[in-house]
């Protein structure tokens, strides 16, 4: 429909976590994909109610501080043995447990910057200025209130339709989200 | 085996009750303040070490430390992502044929102290001489040097010698000086020189001696004296003549000294030294035995096999009943000397009694009896015609009393200073104040310059011409190595000169006109070479007359001062002499021998005189002899005879030089005479006043720990490698890494305990030639000296009459050094040739390495130390070797850059660095020859075959660091019967 | 005494909502105004500071000869310091992580203070080795990167680890300390009453909107990040032992070290937790949200610890004598009857006796007598690393080089400095950040009665 | 009303994280290039002189031997600035008035030194010596360049304490034959053995040159 393309989506205020986790329960079984949850902290089954695993997280995290462990450790070796060997106090010029410390620092170090960054990217982050914030009541959301918004885009929204939809799964308050404010 | 470990001898202590009360289990004596933990002592407890107090602040109000903060600034902010500035190339105009830049030369000449002479070669880099060798073809040298010598380069840059002509206030000229010297002859020649008065040190010069008789033959009627502070008493009124002895120690298998420190002090202690550490170098073979009878500790009293200490006047008699045991035969009923006297009469001829330079007349008569009588005479000793004096001299008393006459119109003084070197008794300023013209001729304005209407700057003897004799009579030349830093300043007999000469005549004509007449046929030739050897050629030392039998009169009844009664004894300090070294920072901050003490001098006494007196160590006590008092700090000194004090010259100076000047008290005025070396102390009573006294080691025992390791002859008989088989913790064998080869050269150091006699000469030496910095009083205080070596002391057994032992410990360049492994920035690493280099341009100073050195032998730069405010003494610094700057580690090297440099030489001639090429600086100045350095890669070099005797055993070897330097176990001879 | 000061009070007040913690919360930083308490600290802490500066000048400008260190002494208060604030750093990211590991629920109203208190502590530590360098303007030294020298650090040394210890664990503190910030940081962007707080709490949200799919990589990265920093913890204070472990120096080669730093770190960081939030609760409110149950489990922690710092003291006296090493059993002794016993005897009263009070609930139940012990507590265990380091060079192997070291005014005004760094960086935090994370909270207060676990440690 | 940030606000934060990493990557790597360049190094900077000395003509088209004005460059480890009269050796003769000459004939009347400025410069705390190097075989060109091609003297290569190891790591490329030492433009042999054979029989201690002490003490 024409004036779909004009709001991003469908913004639903729920009373309360729970009530948030059915409504979203019920809008995906609805069959609606392109759908977003707003609360002030981290909701247990939000993630199951919008089939969602992070995984990605993860692998970023595992694979960053494994690449900067041998890293690390390879700096020391090229700098004791390949680079300047020299006799320190007679030991051998690779005396790898003298290295390990600072190849589990180093493992550390890098798993966290990447692991970091990574959510952030995956997060979209940052992102100052969201379509939802046009929404006045929206601030509420970083304290005490509860969204669902269903966005425009996806292949099931219509208007009229959707709104009843949330409305059904126990929103207390449906709004528009208009694209530009 | 009876060697005493503390531990041992500790238990076998009579205790003072309140510790036994407290006692659990074994009690290792920390310090002599709390062995004895008498009321009195305990508030003096943690004395050991220095107080709280003084080390809150930093001591930067402190006169020296201001002169670090001074340069500091100049460093501060300093970055390392500077651009490195402009630097400017200055070439010759017109080269000198012989300098070649870069490359040192070495210079002949001679040091001259006392009157006597000591060969030494000058190494000069591009005209500015850095450092001071022992010259082996010296008969007083024989290539060894000691404190004085080696410090004497610094005494050359001093800031504070006198750098203009001075009369009254003004600064005056050459020339005005000559005019002044012109009107005095005139005035002279009417009243023949009555009115002419010189006083001076004591000289053996030759040439000054044919001045003095051209001088007398002008001047019949002028009086001259010539005094040292320091001279050494000789029986001339008993024996009736002059006998000098001189004494051959290789000779000699028992050695009794009565209160001589032969092997420290006077013009003899080189040749003394070397001969006595012969015969100590090998115990399998011929090995002697010291016999030592002294008041206060001395380096000889410390490698003593058998060691009595008695206050001065129990040296007389102890003297008095060994002649009459010897004379008659009768042993008396003291062990000691019926012990003694056995020894000596099993040894006749092979025996040697020396009589201490500071002790009465009667000593020496009574010890050129003995050797009579023991047949030692001829082949231990001999006894030669002392100098006679070329004119007719003045006794000092004379002297006086003639100037105090108003005779005086005229006063010379030269390498004299009478105004500190007598009390206020003897009224000399008063007379020096009738004299109308009074000239002083010195290194420093000093308290008798200021006095004197003239004061002329005097030449160093590296800057001047002239000659001196040898204690064995060899003559020698002095020849500058260095134009004169100041332009005014002159020596001795270029002043004489303006007297005698017309037109006066310059150092070289003088010397060189001398020896023209009294030289050998070819004199170009023998002059070329006596400069080149240092010794005058073709002149054989003059044959000793063996003095005839003399018989000693039975002593006479010396007024000995009753036995309850305190008595002083004078010695020249270890470190300053007299005081003529006493500005020279070098020698204020070397820790003496066996008190380690820097910067100060003390009264010395034992821990009994200290409990009777109430005090310990640090009090002030106020000090009165021969009507004059001094204030003086006390110090407890382990081996100290009881009932006397002992006390320093040299030091309370007031007109010297920055470094000098309010340093100590000056002990000189208490002396009765200047040959007063003892006395009866009238009164000595605590004033409550403390002084910090900065000793470099506070620690007096080894705590049972195995460093030193020591046997006996005869437990080393039966079996050489007991030492290392008695070790509490024996070295590991296995080693957790794969060792590293070490191809070509592998560096090592050996050091004898047994021949170390504790002198220091390594100590200045190495100072001279690492550029090694000054801390001042202050920075020695708080623990920051920086000496690269230095000679650990440990006493064993009694704390009132223990064992002394010497140590010296450099870095031990360990093969696995702990330092390296914790530096975080690789600025202390190993070399392919084993040496542990420490690279100062990438030192960071976390101290980490300091730490983590078990043998401490790293020192670091606290503060800004180089000395960048006198530009005076960067001329004195070795430009192969790094100054280092704040902040930065540094240590003992192996004298790298010899190292290098003969490595660089070898490399040229394409062939292997040979045994001996290398020589570092504390070896070269070693007169024991204690120390050897070469590479154990070579099983025929010296140190590896010295590392293959029983003897040799590595310090802390059990921490597994493989030390290169190791030492060589030290054996007592003493007799069995004791 | 009302409920919330006793040791079994709920971990929240029943009454709290969304949106009073919120408002609580929140209205501390934007709408409070500066009280005469806050200013008059504030004041002290930046006197503390500028005197920390002004110490610092003299240092750089004569050299580490101004403080009471020599040889064989030549660590002194420096490494002191480094070690001790070091410590302190170390409670902040146990209990963020650790006990965020182990559901200990009680930990989200205090661990935005450790948090908070690790980073400053940090800021504090990082700067003594530094300090302590003969040649401070060269301490890039220990950094490995290409140089013309074509030189490296060298990696054998624990002085490297330290550095990368001490730097991996500032970063991580940092990034933890913000990702757990981000949703309060939203919160106050849209809840401050000015428009510039907006913009700048907006600036640093990065855009936080709590969505879903956010919310649960957001968890899934902070699970993670607590499961590295856990380990992370542990191994930098034993890094930092092993400074001590791997030299010879008699009293510092031995196994222990790592075990009891660590120990000793967290009784330290424990202690200052609770000196810092024993006022902060009681001048600004906070005593319903920060409960007695919270100190008394802060305060059962600092038992704990204490008891293993004690058992490493027993440890490593009886090892020395075990190992029957002559140097390590004179310096052991020493550490007793020496020149030092007056601190060997003290550290131990103030660190481990002292804190045994704490079995006592009288004294686990009055917040004035937990901030007491907790000073005391955290002067022994400063003690405790002056006479680790101090007593133990003091007479090591050869007697000729033993000394005593006495720290000069210079190194107790960098001491008392540092408190002013610490202090200052504490007073501000107050005043711009949330001192409760509240959206761990509002989780929390949306969470079943029948969910909450047991708190306790 | 409007939210806090308008959508632009999006694309600027994007440009400033952009810009914060390329200053950091960039301004590290343009430190990295500055340590390099000749604005530290002087590599190829002349410097004005007292006198502007060409050794391009005195080295170059006279071929005059480098031992002649830096005499002691074999026996010592300075090699030796020319002191005035060697410049006169020949200067008294020809150019006898030139203008450019002056100051060499005024040091020389004046007994004054000429102060020249420093172009290869060491760091107090490094010990070249010149005499070792040249008598193992490397040659002047080696680290000084064609000196015979510089018209004024200026610094050829950049002598940090890579570029010393470099060689010191492996002397044999720049070993010559003793005689060549002095040759300006000699060019190492294509055959590496004959620079192995050289360091052999030269006895030159590999392992040392990389010892510390070698070059600091």
């Amino acid at each position: 429909m024409s004036d779909d393309a004009k709001i991003y989506g469908l913004l639903a205020e729920f009373a309360g976590p729970d009530e948030l986790v059915r409504g979203a329960r019920e809008v995906s079984k609805a069959g609606y994909r392109r759908v977003e949850t707003y609360t002030p902290f981290a909701v247990e089954g939000i993630s199951d109610a919008l089939h969602f695993r992070p995984f990605a997280v993860a692998v970023i995290f595992l694979v960053a501080a494994l690449l900067s462990a041998s890293a690390g450790y390879f700096m020391q070796y090229y700098a004791s043995v390949i680079s300047y060997p020299e006799n320190i106090g007679g030991r051998p010029l690779n005396s790898w447990p003298s290295f390990v410390p600072i190849t589990f620092e180093m493992g550390v170090l890098g798993g966290v910057l990447g692991g970091v960054l990574g959510m952030l990217l995956l997060n979209r982050l940052p992102r100052y200025s969201h379509p939802v914030a046009n929404v006045e009541r929206f601030r509420a959301a970083s304290s005490d209130a509860f969204f669902l918004c269903v966005e425009s885009s996806d292949p099931r929204f219509e208007l009229d339709r959707t709104k009843a939809a949330l409305r059904h799964s126990g929103a207390i308050q449906v709004t528009e989200v208009p694209l530009e404010s | 085996m009876l060697r005493l470990s503390p531990l041992s001898s500790m238990k076998s202590l009579p205790l003072p009750p309140q510790v036994q009360i407290d006692a659990g289990g074994p009690r290792f004596w920390k310090s002599l303040e709390e062995w004895s933990q008498s009321p009195d002592f305990l508030p003096y407890l943690h004395r050991e070490f220095p107080e709280y107090a003084s080390a809150w602040d930093n001591g930067m109000s402190r006169r020296r430390f201001l002169k670090l903060m001074a340069a500091s600034f100049a460093l501060a902010g300093l970055t390392s992502c500077s651009r490195q500035p402009q630097e400017k190339i200055v070439p010759y105009v017109r080269r000198p044929e012989e300098i070649i830049p870069g490359k040192p030369l070495y210079y002949a000449t001679t040091f001259s102290h006392r009157g006597y002479g000591k060969g030494v070669l000058v190494r000069t880099e591009m005209g500015r001489p850095t450092k001071i060798e022992g010259n082996p073809d010296h008969p007083a040298s024989l290539g060894a040097t000691d404190v004085f010598m080696q410090a004497s380069i610094l005494g050359l840059y001093d800031p504070d010698r006198s750098q203009t002509i001075r009369q009254g206030n003004d600064i005056s000229t050459r020339d005005a000086f000559t005019q002044f010297v012109g009107a005095r002859i005139e005035a002279h020649e009417q009243d023949q020189g009555a009115g002419l008065f010189l006083l001076t040190g004591k000289t053996t010069s030759p040439t000054l001696a044919d001045q003095l008789q051209r001088l007398h033959e002008r001047f019949p009627k002028l009086s001259w004296c010539s005094y040292e502070p320091a001279a050494p008493v000789r029986a001339q009124s008993i024996l009736g003549h002059d006998a000098e002895p001189v004494y051959d120690l290789s000779k000699a298998d028992i050695i009794v000294s009565l209160d001589a420190d032969f092997l420290l002090d006077g013009p003899a202690n080189l040749v003394l030294t070397k001969a006595f550490s012969k015969k100590r170098r090998d115990p399998a073979a011929d090995f002697n035995r010291l016999y030592v009878i002294e008041s206060a500790p001395s380096i000889t009293g410390a490698k003593a096999d058998v060691r009595w200490r008695r206050k001065p006047s129990e040296v007389i008699t102890f003297t008095q009943q060994l002649a009459a045991a010897i004379a008659q035969g009768v042993a008396g009923d003291s062990p000691e000397i019926r012990q003694l006297a056995n020894d000596l009469q099993q040894h006749r001829g092979r025996g040697v009694i020396i009589a201490g330079d500071y002790q009465p007349e009667v000593v020496h008569a009574l010890a050129f009896q003995l050797n009579q009588t023991l047949g030692n005479i001829g082949s231990t000793v001999t006894y030669q015609e002392a100098q006679q004096t070329p004119i007719p001299t003045t006794s000092l008393p004379d002297f006086v009393t003639a100037l105090k006459r108003r005779a005086a119109s005229t006063l010379l003084i030269a390498g004299a200073n009478p105004i500190y070197d007598l009390s206020p008794a003897w009224g000399f300023s008063n007379a020096m104040a009738r004299v109308t013209h009074s000239i002083h001729l010195g290194l420093y304005d000093d308290e008798t310059g200021s006095r004197c209407h003239w004061h002329v700057p005097g030449s160093h003897y590296l800057e001047a011409w002239g000659d001196i004799l040898a204690i064995d009579g060899t003559p020698s030349l002095l020849q500058p190595v260095i134009e004169p830093l100041y332009p005014d300043a002159v020596s001795l007999v270029e002043v004489i000169s303006l007297l005698v000469d017309l037109p006066p005549k310059k150092g070289y004509e003088i010397v060189r006109e001398f020896w023209q007449r009294s030289l050998a046929a070819d004199v170009p030739a023998a002059w070329e070479l006596s400069l080149n050897k240092g010794v005058v050629a073709g002149l054989s030392p003059q044959a000793l007359s063996p003095t005839p039998v003399v018989s000693v009169r039975d002593a006479p009844p010396e007024d000995l001062p009753n036995s309850s009664d305190l008595e002083i004894l004078f010695r020249p300090d270890t470190a300053v002499d007299d005081g003529r070294f006493a500005n020279n920072a070098w020698l204020q901050e070397l820790p003496r021998p066996l008190t380690k003490l820097t910067w100060d001098n003390v009264a010395m006494i034992s821990l009994a005189t200290a409990k009777s007196m109430g005090v310990t160590t640090g009090d002030v006590v106020r000090l009165e002899a021969a009507g004059q008092s001094v204030d003086a700090p006390v110090w407890i000194q382990p081996g100290h005879a009881d009932g006397c004090v002992s006390v320093t010259l040299g030091y309370g100076r007031s007109q010297l030089g920055e470094v000098a000047n309010g340093v100590g008290f000056n002990a000189g005025l208490l002396r009765s005479s200047v040959a007063a070396w003892s006395q009866a102390l009238t009164r000595a009573q605590a004033t409550g006043a403390r002084l910090e006294l900065a000793s470099t080691q506070h620690h007096f025992s080894m705590e049972g720990r195995d460093l030193i390791q020591i046997e006996t002859l005869a437990d080393y008989k039966t079996d050489p490698s007991q030492a290392q088989e008695n070790q509490p913790n024996p070295p590991p064998e296995e080693n957790l890494y794969p060792p590293f080869a070490y191809k070509d050269y592998a560096w090592a150091m050996s050091i004898d305990l047994n021949t170390c006699v504790g002198c220091n000469a390594c100590v200045v030496a190495c100072q001279s030639e690492n550029n090694i910095p000054v801390v001042g009083k202050d920075q020695v205080f708080k623990g920051r000296e920086m000496h690269w070596i230095r000679i650990d002391r440990y006493f064993e057994g009694e704390p009132e009459d223990p064992a002394m032992h010497f140590q010296p410990v450099t870095c031990m360049q360990c093969e696995d050094a702990p330092c390296e492994v914790v530096c975080p920035v690789g600025a202390t690493v190993h070399t392919s040739e084993g040496l542990n280099d420490m690279v100062y341009n990438r030192c960071v100073g976390t101290r980490y390495c300091s730490n983590n050195c078990p043998y401490k032998v790293r020192r670091f730069n606290f503060l800004e130390y180089s000395d960048a405010t006198h530009p005076t003494l960067a001329l004195q610094k070795n430009p192969d070797v790094t100054v280092r700057s704040r902040g930065v580690m540094e240590k003992c090297t192996y004298c790298v850059q010899r190292i290098e440099s003969a490595r660089i030489d070898a490399q040229k001639e394409m062939r292997p660095i040979r045994d001996g090429e290398i020589v570092t600086a504390c070896q070269a100045a070693c007169p024991a020859d204690a120390i050897v350095f070469g590479n154990i890669n070579d099983p025929a070099s010296r140190v590896s075959r010295l590392k293959a005797l029983p003897r040799n055993y590595g310090l802390l070897a059990d921490l597994n660091t493989h030390p290169r330097t190791t030492y060589l176990a030290k054996v007592t001879n003493p007799p069995t019967a004791i | 005494m009302d409920s919330t000061a006793s040791e079994t009070a709920p971990i929240l007040p029943p009454d709290l909502t969304d949106d009073s913690i919120t408002e609580r919360i929140t209205g501390i930083v934007v709408k409070r105004k500066m009280g005469y308490g806050w200013i008059g600290g504030f004041a002290i802490a930046f006197a503390l500071l500028m005197m920390f500066n002004y110490a610092i000048a003299v240092l750089f400008t004569y050299g580490v000869g101004i403080w009471g260190i020599q040889v064989p002494v030549a660590w002194g208060f420096a490494i002191v310091n480094f070690v001790w604030w070091v410590g302190i750093g170390h409670a902040g990211t146990f209990i963020s992580a650790v006990l965020y590991l182990c559901h200990q629920e009680w930990r989200t109203s205090i661990n935005r203070f450790t948090e908070s208190m690790t980073l400053f502590a940090v800021a504090c530590a990082g700067l003594f080795p530094i300090l302590h360098l003969g040649r401070p303007w060269l301490f890039f030294y220990l950094m490995p990167y290409p140089n013309t020298m074509e030189l490296w650090p060298q990696f054998r040394s624990p002085l490297v680890w330290d550095v990368f210890a001490v730097t991996t664990y500032a970063i991580v503190s940092v990034i933890f300390y913000f990702v757990g910030l981000l949703p309060d940081l939203a919160t106050l962007r849209d809840r401050s009453p000015h428009r510039w707080q907006r913009i700048i709490y907006g600036i640093l949200a990065l855009g936080w909107r709590g969505a879903g799919r956010q919310w649960s990589r957001y968890k899934m990265a902070y699970l993670i990040m607590a499961g590295l920093a856990t380990p992370l913890v542990v191994s930098v204070h034993s890094i930092v032992s092993l400074d001590f472990a791997v030299g010879i120096v008699p009293g510092w080669h031995t196994t222990i070290m790592p075990f009891y730093f660590v120990a000793a770190a967290l009784e330290s960081g424990f202690a200052m937790g609770l000196i810092l939030i024993i006022p902060v609760r009681h001048f600004y409110g906070l005593k319903d949200i920060i409960t007695g149950r919270h100190l008394a489990n802060m305060a059962k922690l600092l038992l704990a610890t204490s008891l293993v710092v004690g058992h490493g003291y027993f440890t490593d006296t009886f090892m020395s004598w075990y190992s029957a090493d002559p140097y390590d059993k004179f310096i052991t002794a020493d550490k007793f009857t020496g020149s030092y016993a007056f601190g060997g005897w003290m550290l131990m009263i103030l660190d481990v006796g002292v804190v045994q009070l704490i079995w006592i609930r009288a004294v686990r139940q009055s917040p004035i007598a937990l901030f007491f012990i907790a000073i005391l507590a955290n002067v022994g265990l400063w003690l405790d690393h002056f006479i680790l380091v101090v007593q133990s060079l003091h007479s090591d192997y050869l007697p000729s080089e033993w000394r005593m070291f006495y720290g000069t005014k210079w190194d107790w005004m960098t001491l008392f400095g540092s408190f002013g760094l610490f202090l200052t960086l504490f007073f501000v935090f107050i005043r711009i950040f949330p001192m409760v994370a509240m959206s761990e909270m509002r989780g929390l207060v949306h969470k079943k009665p029948g969910e909450t676990k047991e708190a306790g440690a | 009303m409007a939210q806090l940030f308008p959508p632009s606000v999006d694309l600027y934060a994007k440009i400033v994280i952009l810009g914060i990493g390329v200053f950091l990557v960039g301004g590290t790597y343009s430190f990295y290039l500055l340590n390099r360049s000749p604005y530290w190094t002087n590599v190829g900077v002349t410097l004005d002189q007292p006198v502007p000395f060409s050794h391009q003509h005195h080295a170059g088209e006279l071929g005059i031997d480098c031992r002649f004005c830096h005499a002691s460059v074999a026996t010592s480890s300075y090699a030796g600035m020319p002191d005035t009269q060697t410049c006169m050796t020949c200067h008294s003769q020809i150019w006898k008035d030139a203008p450019m000459l002056e100051p060499v004939r005024r040091s020389y009347a004046e007994n004054k030194p000429i102060k020249w400025n420093r172009v290869n410069e060491m760091p107090g705390y490094v010990y070249f010596n010149h005499s070792i190097h040249i008598n193992k075989g490397v040659g002047c060109s080696s680290c000084h360049g064609r000196v015979d091609e510089m018209p004024i003297t200026w610094k050829a290569t950049d002598m940090t304490m890579g570029w010393c190891l470099s060689c010191h790591r492996h002397p044999e490329p720049n070993l010559r034959p003793l005689s060549a030492v002095y040759q300006m433009d000699w060019t190492t042999p294509k055959d590496p053995h004959t620079g192995q054979t050289w360091a052999v029989e030269r006895n030159i201690q590999k392992d040392h040159l990389t010892d510390c002490s070698a070059c600091h003490r």
